[in-house]
Order: C-alpha cells, then structure tokens, then sequence
C-alpha cells in the first residue's frame, strides 16, 4: 500500500538535506539499511547492478529485506541464498535470457521459502514515479484483464472522471532505501548516468534514502560545470561510496560489460544442484574475500580487462 | 528456390516473421527471433522500420555478430537515436507512438494469451518461470506479432496463466477489461502463420509454410484450431533473406 | 477536457513515424498549423521561445489558435494583437519581472477580446505529462481551496482509494500542434536540448504534431554518437527548421541572452497606449521584413553580438 | 549598530528576511528581495543553504551584480547543482524536499491569502494581473516566507481573488480543503515580523523593527491585527549585512 503523506513528508523533512560530505566506507553504509527495510535496487538485468552494496549487505547478514527492482538477475538468486531477503519484487526473474530460468529462484520460490511478487515491468516503474512525484498512485491502461494482475491484492480499478474510460491505479512505491550504482558523482552526491538510466530517477527521487555507490568520485567544481547532467541531487542522497568496478561482474555502461564467462561459470555451478551451488559461490565470492578488492581478485585481472575492453568499444564509433 | 533442407526451422521462423513487418513501423522487439527478424526486414525491404528495446532504446543499429544478449544493457544501444528511462520507453506504448510489439513465445492459448510465468496452479506452481518483463504492457498495449515453435505443449486450450493478454475469453472480453486497443496480431510459427478471427477472437491458420499440411498444424496444436480449405502456401525463405540472416547471426545462437 | 484514447491513438497511429527527412522552409512549417488548433509553445518567460515559428505564424495570419505555455512573455501580446489568438492558457503573463504588468494584456483581457486562462505552473506541467504518458489526467496536491481552482471547469477531485487523501485531478493537454525551439537537432527531428528543459520534453511528447526550430541542424551520426543526450525523438516530429537567432529577442541556453534593450524598448512603445504600440511594433518587426533575416537586421548585429557574448559566458567559469 | 539613515526600507526587508531562513534548509526562492535575502544568508550565515528556482535550477551560484532577471533564465542555473525540467523542479515540493518558499506579495489578507491574479470583481477584472506562476504551487506545498511592503492597501481584510493559499478562511479549512502540508510561516515586511496564530491562523504581529510603533503597523494594515503587549524589536541590519548586500546588489536594482 502507498505510504501516508504526512508519513512520507515527515520522514523526507527530517532528512539532513543540506550540502554536506557523505563519503563512507561500503561497510559503514551497511549500516544505513535496517532490517525489514524495503530496499529498491537500480539497474536492470545485468546492468548497473549495485552489486558492491548487495556483497556488503550479505556479508553484514541483514535480514527480511523487502527488495524491489524493474528486473532481477542473480543478486536474486544471491538475497534468497543467503537468507537478506525472502521477497523480491519484480517484472521478471532469472540470470537473463541466454541462461534460461534461474534454478535457484525456482528451488526458493517453488518450496515457497521465499516470494516472487510479479508486477509488470511498466507497472513498477509507475509506482516508482508515483512515489518520486509525491502522490499516491499512478493511472495506468495495461495489465487490466491478466493475471499478472489478478494476483495482486493493492490494485484498484477506476473509471476516469474526465473520459469515463476505465483506468487502474498503482500505488506509489517509496522505498526505504535505494542502491544505486553510476559512473560519477560527487561528495555531495550529485550523480551522473551515462546512457541506461532506466527506473533509477524515479526510484532515487521516491526513496527515503539513496545509497550511491560509483566508479569514481569527481569534484563538486565537475558537476557544476554541467549541471544538466546531473541525474540524482545530493538533496536525495544519504551516502556516496567509491567502488571502482561497483557492477562486477555485471556490466555498467560505458566502462565494462558484463563479465560473460564468470556468469557462465554461475549458471552452470547451479544448474544440477541449485542450493549447493549457490552456497558455494557464496562462500567463495562474498564470504571468503577479506574485502572488494580481494572479489575483484577472484573475479580475475583478465576478465576485468576483457569486460573493460568490450565495454568502452561501445564508444568507438 | 530454396527447399526445407536449405534452413533450420528457426531460420525459417526469422524470415516469416520479418516478412510480417511493413517498412515504417515503430516495433518493440525482444532479443532472439524478433530481433533477428526485424533486423533483416530493416536490411532487405524495410529500412524505415524503427526499432524499441524495453530497456530503453530508440533506433538502435544492431551490428551484425554482435545481436545484444538481453534487451538492458549497452550493446542495445550502439548509434542508437535515442536512450530513454525504462518508464519512458514502455510510456510510447501507451501514448501509441508503436505499431507492433514483436516478442517470442513460451506458452500460448485459443485466445493469443500467453503465459511466461507460471507452469501449474498459480497457487502452488509447478515450475516458477521468469515472468512478464514488459510482455504484459506491450500486448496490452499494441498490435502483437508473437513468434514461436508449433508444440502441442506450448499451443494449450487455456494458458494456466495469462501473462501477457490476448484477446482473454475471446469475443469482447480484452475490450471489456479496459484494454480497448491492441490485441494479438500474427502468431508465427515453424509450420504456419496464425491470425484471429474478428468476430470469436479464436486462433485460425493463414498460411501455411512450404510442404506443412493441415493434418501436421492440427497434431501439434492442442485446442481445435481453425483452418480455412483455401489456405495460403508461404513463399519459401530467399537465398538473399537466408545470406543476411546468416550475416546477422553468424554463431547461430539463435538459429541453430 | 482530455481527449478519448482511442481519438488519441487514431491521431498517431496516422501519423508517418519512420526516420525521415523532415526540413522545410519557415513558411511551409506554417501550412502545419490550422486556424482553431490548439497550440503548445516551448520554452518559458524569455527563455527558447519558438519566436521565429511564432512570427511566421502571425504573418500568415493564423486565426482562433489555442495557445498554452508555462508562463507567456511578449509572445503572448503579439499573438493577441495580431489576431492569432484571443485565448492562452498560462500560469503567468506579462512580458517579465522587470518590466511590470504587461500593458498589452491588460487592454485585451480587461475588455474581454481575449481570454487569459490562468493555472497553477505544475498543473500544466502535469497536463502535458499526462498527455504525453497517454492517460486522461494526472492527480496532483496543490490549487486545492484556492481561486486558480475555483474559476476553472475541469478540474476533478477524488479521495484516493488507497489512502483516503483528497487529490485533485488535472485532465491530459494534448496539443495538436507543439512549436518547440532547441539548440540542434537533425534532419530526422532527433533534438538535443542544453541546459532548462521547461516542460518542452513532456509537451512534445503529447503533441499531435511537433514542428521543431533549430539554430542548427547536425548529422544523424552525431545525434547517434550521444544518443543519451536526445531529449526529443524523431517519431515524435514532423518539422524541422533551421533559424539562427529562431528565438530572439529572447534567450536561447548557451548561445544567446535576451535582447535587453530591444525588450527595454517594447516595454516603452507599449506603455502609453498599448494597442498603438504593439501594433506599431507588429508593422515594423513582423509584417515590414521580407524573411527572417531581414528581421534579425532590424534587432541589430550590435544587439546581437551583445546577446551572444553574454550567453557563451554561462559556459565561461 | 546601525540606525534608520543607514538603509533603505528595500535594504530592511532583505535582512530581516535572511535571518528567517536556517542553515541547511532547502528554499524555493522567488527573484527580487527573496533571492536577494536567500543569498545574503548563505554567505553570512548559512552556508548550507539550498536554493531552488521554479525554472528547474538546484543549488546555483549567485554572481554578485548578476542577478537574474527572471527564475527562468540561464543566469539563473550558473554554477547550478542540477537543472531539471520546470515539473520536476515543482514536484520536489510535493514530494517533500523543500523546507521553505519565499516569495515576494503584491496584497495579503488576514489569513495570509496572497492575491497576483486579478483586482476587483473576477467575472470583470479592474485589473488583470500577471498571476500565480508557480506560487500557488508553492504556498499549496510548503511552509513560505513572504516579504513585501507594509501598506494599508496591501494587507486586505480579505483578498479579491486567492491565488496562492495561505490558511484560506482560517482554523482548520486549509487542511480541509485537501492542502494538509505547508501554509504561511511568516511575513516580513518594512515594519514589522508577523506569524499567524495556531489556533484561528490570523496573522499577528510578532516582532517591530527598530523605530516602528504598533501603532504604526495598526495604520497600515487594512484588517484589525493583533499585537502582543510584549513585542519583540528586531535588531537592525549590521554594517556586515549591508555590505554584503550591497555588494550582491551593487547597483541597487532591488534595494533602492
């Protein structure tokens, strides 16, 4: 259900909005997210995937986090795994379409250990929206009539007073926290994307709080000197933390693509036995390195430079 | 002249649907056949046809080799026109600025309802499928063309879960939920092509592709499906339709 | 009151969407537009007002135009006086801050010839962005309980089935036709915006028809090398005309700053006796000059460059 | 200490109104003596201060002498945060990110109704004014600060038309009007400093300026406005204040 306004103001309004530093350590932001939180995760697919932050937020064995991203690929199968989350909502769940279906989501969703709340993918951009512009629901024309809709319980029919035609209204989604990754940003928080955006605005401008991770950190001096490139404002922003590589082994654009051969190596580590798998990566991946850099280590120097080289070739003509 | 022995069935799949395409268009497409095909209409005789991803993208130039694994990340948008949030993107749907949504199918009914989400009862599921993405806004909100292998399995009489509506309960029932444009289009196949009938809103064949008879459509769809005496013959795939395809995907990862 | 979808949909659906070329002369961009059409003006105040377009259209002598703009500067007295006009929606009206209460309005609105149809500046901001999302209206939290509303008849309010708050409902602006001047854009109609945006994106994207000006057509290869930086999308347009200086003697972000002393002027001629005065104005400025460049000699290549150097100084600390 | 001789009214009403605003708050500031006040503030004593104009410009920089003439210009985004478009810098109201609007009024009521629309009858205007731009906006969405000139003729029993709301007809019908955030926080004027009561919303005078009597106020207020017995007295300007404010307004453009 959609947050009351005055809640919604008075949780904004006791915010520290002002120009401040908020530079942290991945760790020290950890702290920023409270169990139960509904936290929204930018990015799509293998996009821009805050995955620096989702690593901290496993290895401080946060709790019933209420997820929600436009489209969810392994930090799915990740946040069931290793016990964060038990509900993610999403428009669609899986590694992405070269994969096939995610083994681990079904093994989870199919024993109903945990939920997958299926929204279509408009839908919760809208909800995004609604919660960015301070109302407390979007009109909207599809969905009406399937049973994407049907399963849903906070959904509510109208006839529009102006046409009569019939509309259905989304309820504002206004995340408690939202992990976003980009390309630059400031101490401040004044954050530019580079190409993709796709629902981190909205998502950004509706939450209660922004968690910025970033590729690199640029002088406040930088932003002004564009500021109609600036895409998220330090007004949103609780915490900027510098994690070159934030994405790995997903792709962020311009920089680096997607880290093929790694998320081969995952889909067939849980394919026969889903569980086990996954627990391995775990242990391996998010457990075992005593910190980013050591991640990045195993993900391997090779790798890295082979998804930095497809990545900036996008730019070459 | 080609014969059967000359394409894969998916290659065949590719032509037909690209040649469903009219030059001009604005057409949301999916990675895998759809983007193939309407990347090879845009080569051969549709270079107006305007491309949609759902993660963003406008116009994009697809590079031959390099047909992007998902529909969200940067290889999407090579000298695209334009890039734009997700919500905006799915927003020209609704606005009506595209013609055709262009997608794959997994699962789909008499009416041209399909289902990518659930396998079973939808209250404990058989298998969990990966879901709507944006398939339920686009048929709910354009002209669908839905492209997929003809499996008894797959062409079921009442999808356990609609997805992505087509014309629902048949008749005026999509009208009537609120959804008063779009609908299923074309549903292309390796054996034929498949329209609605205006009135029931039921699947019928169009056409069906060189050396398919009736009786093959018949076995491997599981409803009672529709089939004119005098069915069109589809033209069998071009040597030049078959050379750019193979252009496009040379690996074949999506036309083996 | 909103347009039925289905008239909407009908309206695009017959529109030519395909990349085509779409340049033509001023004076052809001028058959685009038909007597009683309803109107949308980019820019805001003295900012990228489509002037060239605005001016042509007075000297084809237009009729029964439904304007609307986010707030209406001299583009409006001309519309009045010419008789282009006898109707603008608008959130503010007079020539700028500066300059006082415009005189021109006064005379046509105080005598009833025209209308000056006044709304809050963010419920036209949402009337274009629900026009351009393709539903009817648009909730919205301000104008309640105030005269703005009270005099207006279409406006809606609801009790939000989800929260029980009372919001008001603004219905869609879907303007047949959006006059829009950018910075560049090409052939196509792909246009890059710099620096204030206004309500031009939401407004072009809601239009039944968008002729841009531009003060320079570029190639479609370098829209497609920063595809990220498109603002307005060749499907959307079906004019492009190239004017240098289109929006003197107003601003244009990055290139030009208003025309002081020719607005200083206006301000003058127009104080006394308003109707004389502006259609002295009108003789000299809009029906005297053979083409578009005959104008720009009448404001002066001192004025000119003086608007230039100080508009490239934005970009200069 | 500085004494009446050392500054213009103009000049009073821009410091009394700066030190209104808080370090760290955020402000949608109108041009002429608001920008002005705003400005002065953040370089005395507020560093921390954020400014918005309704152009779609976050956080600029003001060039002392450069004063924008409009908060729709590029002047304004100089050294700007952000600029967003005009709707999205409005719905930052809405959602809740702004603490303060400030803005200058033409004629006020006693519950702080502000009128810029129309004198006279509405179906038959005296006089047609430039109207609410974004103010109604503003003073629906958040708490506002106004600064104007303190005459009889501007501080009405009762506005002819309500363009931005203040607390509408007193007590509680603001917010039973569906405005349940916001509503007017002070009113600065040359004479004095007035708030509202919590109870009817009536505005009343809080504090005089140096040298002004309530008796003063009495006579040019044009409703009945109550003053406490044991008033505050501003302190005035200091030479630091004025300095800065002279040098931000060198030539005298707001403050003469």
């Amino acid at each position: 259900m959609a947050q009351s306004y005055l809640d919604l103001r008075a949780a904004t309004s006791a915010r520290d909005r002002s120009l401040r530093e908020k530079v942290m350590s991945i760790e020290e932001a950890t702290s920023l997210v409270n169990n139960g939180d509904s936290v929204a995760i930018g990015g799509c697919t293998a996009s821009r995937t805050p995955f620096a932050m989702i690593w901290a937020l496993i290895r401080a064995a946060k709790s019933d986090l209420k997820i929600s991203r436009s489209i969810t690929s392994t930090e799915g199968d990740l946040m069931f795994a290793s016990g964060i989350s038990n509900h993610i909502l999403t428009s669609w769940f899986s590694q992405g379409i070269v994969w096939g279906i995610s083994k681990v989501m079904r093994a989870y969703t199919e024993s109903n250990r945990a939920r997958f709340e299926e929204w279509s993918h408009m839908s919760i951009g809208l909800r995004y929206r609604a919660g960015a512009m301070g109302v407390p629901f979007m009109p909207m024309r599809s969905m009406m009539g399937s049973d994407v809709a049907g399963q849903l319980d906070n959904l509510k029919e109208m006839d529009c007073p102006f046409t009569g035609e019939k509309m259905l209204l989304v309820p504002a989604l206004n995340p408690d926290v939202a992990l976003i990754h980009v390309q630059r940003c400031d101490a401040y928080g004044n954050a530019q994307i580079d190409g993709l955006q796709f629902m981190d605005i909205d998502m950004a401008m509706a939450a209660n709080r922004v968690i910025l991770t970033t590729e690199r950190i640029v002088s406040n001096d930088q932003i002004r000197r564009s500021p109609d490139q600036t895409r998220i404002p330090f007004i949103a922003v609780e915490a900027v933390v510098e994690v070159p590589f934030g994405s790995a082994p997903h792709e962020c654009y311009g920089m680096y693509e997607p880290f093929f051969s790694h998320m081969d190596d995952y889909a067939s580590l849980t394919k026969t036995n889903p569980e086990q798998g996954v627990a391995e990566y775990l242990e391996k991946y998010y457990y075992g390195p005593k910190d980013w850099t050591e991640y990045l280590e195993l993900l391997g120097l090779g790798e890295m430079l082979d998804a930095t080289y497809r990545g900036r070739s996008i730019q070459n003509d | 002249m080609t014969n059967q022995s000359d394409y894969t069935s998916a290659e065949l799949l590719a032509v037909m649907s690209a040649r469903q395409l009219v030059d001009g268009q604005t057409v949301f497409a999916g990675v895998g056949i759809p983007l193939l095909a309407a990347t090879l209409t845009q080569r051969l005789q549709s270079p107006g046809l305007t491309i949609l991803f759902e993660g963003g993208v406008l116009g994009p130039f697809v590079v031959p080799g390099e047909l992007p694994p998902t529909t969200n990340e940067q290889r999407c948008t090579r000298r695209a026109n334009m890039i734009l949030a997700i919500t905006d993107v799915l927003l020209l749907l609704q606005r009506g600025y595209v013609d055709i949504g262009f997608m794959g199918g997994a699962e789909i009914d008499r009416y041209g309802n399909l289902n990518s989400s659930i396998l079973g009862d939808p209250e404990n599921p058989k298998i969990r499928l990966p879901g709507t993405g944006g398939g339920n806004d686009i048929s709910s909100l354009t002209q669908m063309i839905v492209t997929m292998k003809h499996e008894k399995r797959r062409f079921v009489e009442k999808v356990d879960f609609i997805t992505s509506p087509g014309f629902l309960d048949g008749g005026s029932s999509r009208k009537d939920s609120g959804l008063v444009t779009g609908g299923m289009h074309r549903v292309i196949t390796d054996l034929a092509i498949m329209g609605f009938d205006e009135k029931t809103k039921s699947m019928k064949v169009e056409a069906l592709h060189p050396g398919v008879t009736a009786e093959q459509v018949r076995d491997n769809t599981g409803f009672d499906i529709h089939i004119d005496d005098d069915l069109m013959v589809t033209e069998s795939p071009t040597i030049k339709e078959l050379e750019v395809l193979r252009h496009l995907d040379p690996e074949q990862l999506y036309t083996a």
